[in-house]
């Protein structure tokens, strides 16, 4: 029988988190986040925390609600900075930024997830991403070595999900879910329809559940939409 | 003199049949407004899309729909979701074809400079550095002259760099220009724009030919 | 408007596939494999390839094929020898054969199609496969550093693919064939099925079409299986 | 003495609710016979499928659904299939809890040979190096001795290796032994073994503490 990693709410799931360690979240922007572990952390009061995630949210939503507990310390991204209160404390030196190139970003949770302690990529070569690092030719062009990320706890969104913790996401909502999935110690899948072993077709899975510790099927999602762009009807 | 739907009418120019596209934000976004007839093209997104399609109508609008600008969008036929990996996978494998890119600066050897100032807030370089150091074909799309009325188009970048000598070719609102052999080539003026209002908008070195022509849009 | 990729038949997919050339070939074991595109092999003559496979088929097909005509100078593989004939061309120093972790050959695919070109893995430290290469410490264990690989042609094998090039693989027949996909400088997929543009849910394509320059719907597949294996009924 | 079932029966006590667990060709395939009740283990394997179920019935055999040993499968309710590179992510990135091999050579200090052996033909290593190299619970089932009756367990392998210092248990015909601090320790007996038969076995150190139990199985 399959390994079932259905834990029943929220507080179950996020059991565990404390002060001072390091999350992934998914998402891009506000879509394909995390909405209920989200809440979860805030209602938990964890502070000193590291966030790897692609964005920080706006001020009243996504990780932002942290940013407003103070309960970030440190922030890595590709793109940040949607929201005022995390342009205060960032230049008031409360928050630590490192900013990574999407891509490596990317890459890097994948390696982690995948045991890849180590990669070449051009990405950031001759700027200040690649200062420090190692730098070697590969077909005459110069690329920089990156390092594996990994956190304590991966939080992932996905549309389905079954009890064995195998995903399906969403359009564009996949995103950095399933390298943050690969990525985690303890990765936590919240979804927004959580359906019995069998009924998710084995070919369709996006995130095979050997990745995915605890999973739960959230309620309330709001899916916030960043920028509505809309054509009129006629 | 071009406005920004003027450069992106010329930089779709360089479109070519079968080309997979990445548009940066801001005027590159433009540029699917003026793709050419009889050619097929697709966008990449690199939140993990390709095969964009027009905006959705009201009403239509999807969360989980959405492009790199966080715009919410729609697909066309043949459209295909994947992940941030693997859309970096295609960019730094060099799968994508053309990179349209806005710039704070770009200088004569091909370095670029867009995404941070000193002192300012710093938004961070999203996909951007990832896709100056793969595209073997990269358009800047920029005025020529900032708010100042200081070229942006130098010797050497002041604001730290986004990639090192990647640029082929930038487009502006008075020039379209090569760069090879650090330096600048002007190819051709925009409509109205006379060589000599490009030379002094140019700080860099600029090669300028006998005969410039005029751009054809 | 997507960009098609669909050609004809055989002949015109396998168009510019010349002697020495480095081909990478889908497939584990006999599942999976571009059976047409073998045939179309064998009917070209070409030979002294270099063939990056993770297996070489057996003696009558599959890969097997092309090494019965001597039509192979190299393999790059994991696992072989399923066959007399290239057990006889091996010890006969006809037939120069890699033999690749095959972790590391899959991986060492993506990194050729995702731009990356080496990366550190810990399989094969203190083997022959380390031999000669670097070896760094991550973590307090050993690594050695792999590079990618790429070919003039990568050929795959799907089950179902559109006008785009996007492609579906059923079952285990997935295997090597997607991150193949993403090495070739020319791909080439046959399909089982070819169907028109908006027949397959963007959300269940296992490789996107950007990945296929050219596909067609292959016919007549055998699909052998190698070790049948079952149990009675009742 | 124990038969290779007896092997894969001793082994499957190692067996823990939640393993994910990869089997190798030959004495390990038989482990998946032997589940302990009441607990729940998905076996990987790593030509891409997660939760393989029993062969299939005869005239229901998929050529696509096979096992890393070429063999027809079936797959349980959950199962889910991926390409090998993700595959290999999993057994790299240490989501697999137990591997169980077979080998040819494990020598005192965890060393493993289970893939060529010089002048005769070679098959190649598969995946087993990537196994041997990432896993951290590595278990060993092998006869102790070969056909001529040498010790298979050594203080240096002689054949090429698989894998250094990796192996921490070994599960034979006649014993189930840790490997630590560069030493075989005797954990059990088989049935019907007496220390000294496994000490005459055994070329390389071991470590025989004053009472050996017999295997419970």
């Amino acid at each position: 029988m399959a390994i079932k990693k259905v834990v029943a709410n929220v507080e179950e799931a996020c059991r565990g988190i404390e002060s001072s360690m390091t999350l992934m979240l998914g998402g891009f922007g506000l879509c394909g986040i995390p909405e209920n572990c989200i809440s979860q952390l805030v209602k938990l009061g964890v502070n000193d925390l590291t966030c790897i995630s692609n964005n920080a949210g706006v001020d009243d939503f996504g990780l932002g609600l942290l940013l407003q507990g103070r309960q970030i310390r440190k922030m890595i991204s590709s793109y940040v900075g949607e929201n005022d209160e995390f342009e205060r404390q960032m230049l008031s030196g409360e928050l630590e930024v490192d900013l990574i190139p999407q891509g490596s970003l990317a890459e890097r949770c994948r390696a982690g997830g995948a045991g890849i302690p180590a990669f070449f990529t051009p990405a950031g070569y001759g700027t200040e991403v690649g200062e420090g690092k190692e730098v070697r030719m590969f077909d005459g062009k110069p690329h920089i070595l990156e390092s594996a990320l990994t956190a304590d706890f991966a939080i992932v969104k996905a549309w389905k999900g079954d009890e064995a913790g195998n995903l399906i996401y969403r359009a564009t909502a996949r995103n950095f879910n399933p390298m943050m999935a690969m990525a985690g110690k303890i990765t936590i899948a919240e979804v927004e329809e959580l359906v019995p072993l069998g009924e998710l077709d084995p070919n369709e899975i996006h995130t095979p559940g050997i990745f995915v510790q605890r999973i739960f099927q959230g309620n309330s999602y709001e899916k916030r939409i960043e920028q509505r762009t809309v054509r009129p009807r006629n | 003199m071009l406005d920004k739907n003027g450069i992106a009418q010329r930089i779709a120019q360089e479109l070519q049949d079968g080309y997979y596209v990445n548009l940066g934000i801001g005027i590159p976004t433009l540029v699917a407004n003026y793709i050419p007839e009889n050619i097929n093209v697709e966008f990449q997104s690199e939140n993990g899309v390709l095969g964009m399609g027009p905006f959705p109508f009201e009403g239509d609008e999807n969360a989980d729909l959405i492009n790199a600008g966080k715009q919410t969008i729609t697909t066309m036929p043949g459209a295909v979701f994947f992940d941030s990996a693997t859309s970096f996978a295609m960019i730094r494998g060099q799968h994508v074809q053309l990179t349209v890119l806005g710039a704070m600066e770009v200088s004569q050897n091909g370095d670029i400079a867009n995404w941070k100032i000193p002192g300012k807030m710093v938004k961070g370089m999203g996909g951007a550095m990832d896709l100056v150091a793969s595209a073997e074909n990269i358009i800047v799309a920029m005025m020529h002259t900032n708010k100042a009325g200081e070229s942006k188009l130098l010797a050497d970048c002041t604001l730290p760099l986004t990639g090192v000598g990647c640029v082929k070719k930038v487009v502006t609102n008075l020039a379209t220009l090569d760069i090879k052999d650090g330096a600048f080539h002007l190819l051709e003026r925009a409509p109205g724009v006379s060589v000599e209002e490009i030379v002094q908008a140019t700080a860099g070195k600029l090669i300028v030919p006998p005969h410039v022509p005029e751009m054809q849009l």
